[in-house]
């Protein structure tokens, strides 16, 4: 597999199209909302949580960049909803191991990830790896919105 | 009509002087065309400045000892030979630490003219008028808003049309009696436009605003001379032009330079200072505050000698014919939109596209993979990306060390684009 | 008390990197006792530019291709690098023109932030006072008599004796409840005198005010480590250290960075940005405007790892030596006055004199003439001058490459000056 | 004669403590007076002329200095009073062209000068040019305004 088919894995190219809960959340039934912006190359996520005692309800997304972002969006609103809140910063924890770390994550880390994992190529690309952690570190804000807020 | 061009073995020769453009990418030779970002420099230049490092380190204007008194007699060498580059002459061109910087000392050095008690050339307060475009750079406009913001003048805009093109016209429904100063790029680092700037600057001293050229993109590729252009202030960047980093030039018409007072303070730039203040210098001095980049003047020197022998004529014609293989070269491939001058239309040695239903982004990762250095994104022109609607696009900008194959293999990189994301199939 | 110095082969071996060092100046091998002016660049830091202008000329934290990648990573690398040096993070460090930029930069960045609507760290207005001292650098003189100007605020100086020294008591004295900002040299340029940071920051943070500390002549010299200062800002310059032109370092606390408004603006420092107006990045890219001296900030880099493979501490010690030796000798020629700290007293490895009834002009071309680069004039310091009622003096400054037998050469032509000019006989 | 002879010869060392001219004019009697300084040195001089119809009646000049600029004063002091506005703007021209165009100067230009002449030697020495063109350039000046008031 050449360098560039390991970053744009079919199920990447497949999440850029699917766009799993995109505009799945409005703000009125949100608990908590993010936008979060990367200057260098315009990709912007407006991120909204819904929130169920120690569970995530509901993730929906607004945005717009490129299809790693949007992919990484995408897997965000298909993975998360359901997990409990904690869960899901296990999961932010692991991705942010696997793509800033080079190498220091475990196949636990790529289990527990799911369909995520297939961003692990991205770590090769370092001008990337901001693209494809912009929703999760979204999201890593709303949950810390409603933990200061318990 | 450009006769003279550079030839095929001239070609070769210039390329052996750049050794980045042997450098492997991806598993690929290197196709850099990314000129418009920044300039390769080539060896005759890194040459002179090492030797000069190497031999002639001391402080100039200051040092009374031999090595200072060469470094110094190099460094004001080098500034007149940047001076005649441009048609301007030596007491006109001040160093700055990029263009940006140089377009900022503008604007800082205006709103400190207004606190006075210098010499008022430029008024400007409520009801007085800035004019840039919708196409500029980051650093032809921020500097405006920040002038506007720090006199209470008003920033009005020159709009761009579909393509992100403005014309003469349009500027001069943006100038009336109240405009003070007027500022835009020679040539647009994303649309790749050339100014009318006979028309900009006829049109601004009838009311008498000063004119502020951004030559970024225009003094590294055709011959310039703002004497003959009759603008009142430029700037340009060393570094776009084979040149080190860390220069940038600012040009002030010398009744301009000589009423501005200086934006930065400190050494080199007085001639008695006191505890409660501090008479300066005339230009050029005035405007370079603390130790310059001497060794880097020197080398962006050497850069204007390099370019003079290959001949500017010679640059821009061999970039004009690039730059329509390029946009001939686009307009074939189905779902590209170009930004700035259409096929047929002049336009510099670079173009702008948008894919359609692909981000800059993923174009510009399938180019890097096959060795094609492009840039993607706003390329600090976002209220033009806006206009445009659209959040970034992929840049390929070409220079005198560019070859028709390198452009090939961008068209050809291209035209996979979409299939490999599966768009439009 | 300082035990670990430059041994005489570690020395041969230090001189050897320093091509310059061998050039020949009226006939005699140079004896360069400029540092204080500007450095000499070793060839190692020479190399890594060199290397890196030809293998990663690319745009950084802008492009997305791979060589723009390798050099954005090198360059923060660089960052890095150079903010350990000196005891800051890496976000706390911005590149600036030199050190005089740097200083202006925070000058006008206060003076912007009173204009809102940023944050307010520190109001600025009638009533309230900026300190410094009589023995600065026009570089911090002139920004603050300039922000002074432009916020209304009151400059006040702490005076300096007949020799051109001020003490902890001084400084305590000038600083009361409006002070707001207070800045200072760390090491005079001209006295050699260190100053008592720990007393001045303590009088400083007593009264809520900002110090601002001038590392031009320490962070070269001496481990430096800003946060144990515990300054709020500070600003020194590559050429003094090894490193190329063109590049100033500006250390801003983090605190003090993110409250504070860029002075320039244009591209790489913004977030978003309309026709109206723009977001700023957070520090370090805000103070950064423009492309950035890349390949200078790399060299810089490698020269804080000569220094360091040498040991700042060895450094220091070795300088310590020079001085006392430089002083020592001074001491017992005839017709000398030595300015700063006098002998047995502490003080950097630097010493400017005066010698009586000879224009300091004429030392340096005395000295010149026997191949020994000195430094004559007001050193940026026509205040200090003015207090110490000469209009130029001479001074000799030493660093890791300066030799006992150097600073013998100058003591040396010094003591035949006053013979040649036919004074004191 | 070593280079360092060459600039300074006994002439100027004499010069430079003779000081003719120094303190030789009052503000009051002066007919044109001109300050200039140099700001890489420090050096600095005020000259004053008093002019009698066609000619320099008397100079006169205060200022501090390195020995170059000090003596190059003393021989304006000595030499200048008597003589035609006219001759002096040509002395001024002929140290012009001795110590700033680099041996375009000739013989005549050196028996114009007399003592002035002594600075020849200066022209090797790029940065003292300054210093010895100092009083010639405030001289000039005040020239320029007499005759602007002509
Ligand atoms: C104490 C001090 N402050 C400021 C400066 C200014 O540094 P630069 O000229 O590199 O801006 C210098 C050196 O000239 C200096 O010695
Ligand atoms: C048109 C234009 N203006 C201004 C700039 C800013 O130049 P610099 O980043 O060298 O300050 C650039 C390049 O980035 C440019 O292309």
């Amino acid at each position: 597999m050449s360098g560039l088919d390991e970053l744009y894995q079919q199920i990447i190219l497949d999440h850029a199209k699917a766009r799993h809960g995109e505009g799945a959340l409005s703000a009125d039934a949100a608990h908590a909302e993010r936008f979060e912006r990367n200057p260098t190359c315009g990709d912007e996520i407006r991120l909204r949580i819904a929130i169920d005692g120690a569970h995530v309800d509901a993730v929906g997304w607004e945005g717009q960049g490129c299809s790693i972002s949007q992919a990484s969006a995408s897997i965000v609103g298909q993975d998360v909803p359901g997990l409990t809140r904690e869960d899901a910063q296990l999961r932010v924890d692991a991705m942010r191991r696997m793509l800033r770390t080079r190498g220091e994550h475990d196949d636990a880390d790529l289990d527990l990830l799911g369909d995520a994992s297939a961003f692990e190529g991205v770590a090769k690309f370092p001008m990337r790896v901001k693209c494809a952690m912009l929703p999760w570190v979204a999201l890593e804000d709303t949950l810390r919105q409603v933990t200061a807020r318990d | 009509m450009q006769h003279q061009t550079i030839a095929p073995d001239a070609l070769d020769r210039i390329r052996a002087d750049f050794p980045e453009l042997a450098e492997q990418v991806q598993g690929h030779a290197l196709a850099y065309l990314d000129t418009g970002a920044t300039a390769l420099r080539p060896t005759p230049v890194l040459d002179a400045e090492r030797v000069f490092a190497q031999t002639r380190t001391a402080a100039v204007h200051r040092g009374a000892h031999t090595l200072a008194a060469l470094a110094t007699v190099a460094y004001e060498e080098a500034r007149e030979r940047i001076a005649a580059f441009v048609g301007a002459d030596a007491d006109e061109v001040s160093w700055t630490q990029n263009a940006t910087d140089a377009l900022n000392m503008i604007g800082l050095s205006l709103a400190r003219a207004q606190r006075g008690p210098h010499e008022q050339l430029v008024d400007l307060g409520p009801g007085d008028v800035i004019v840039t475009t919708e196409a500029e750079h980051h650093a032809n406009l921020l500097p405006w808003q920040d002038l506007a913001a720090a006199t209470g003048a008003t920033l009005r805009i020159i709009p761009v049309d579909d393509d992100g093109v403005w014309t003469a016209d349009d500027a001069r429904a943006a100038i009336d009696e109240r405009t003070r100063v007027v500022a835009f790029a020679h040539v647009g680092n994303v649309t790749g436009l050339v100014a009318p700037v006979a028309e900009v600057v006829a049109a601004a001293r009838a009311v008498g605003a000063l004119t502020v050229l951004d030559a970024c993109q225009s003094a590294p590729h055709i011959a310039l001379d703002l004497h003959a252009l009759d603008v009142d202030a430029a700037a340009f960047s060393s570094h776009k032009m084979l040149g080190p980093g860390g220069v940038g030039v600012l040009y002030l018409r010398r009744a301009l330079g000589l009423a501005l007072p200086p934006a930065r303070t400190g050494g080199s730039m007085i001639t008695t200072v006191t505890l409660e203040g501090a008479e300066w210098m005339p230009p050029p001095q005035r405007f370079e505050a603390g130790t310059q980049a001497v060794t880097q003047v020197v080398g962006l020197a050497a850069a204007t000698e390099y370019l003079d022998a290959v001949g500017l004529d010679a640059i821009a014609a061999h970039e004009h014919a690039l730059g329509q293989r390029l946009v001939d070269g686009l307009a074939t491939i189905d779902g590209i939109r170009i930004v700035g001058p259409q096929p047929g239309q002049e336009r510099a040695g670079l173009a702008s596209i948008v894919v359609d239903g692909v981000h800059a982004h993923d174009v510009g990762q399938l180019l890097d993979a096959q060795g094609v250095a492009a840039r993607v994104g706003h390329h600090c022109a976002q209220p033009l990306h806006r206009r445009l609607g659209v959040a970034a696009t992929t840049r390929a900008s070409t220079y005198l060390y560019t070859t028709e194959a390198e452009v090939d293999r961008f068209l050809d990189a291209v035209s996979g684009v979409r299939a490999y994301f599966g768009v439009g199939r």
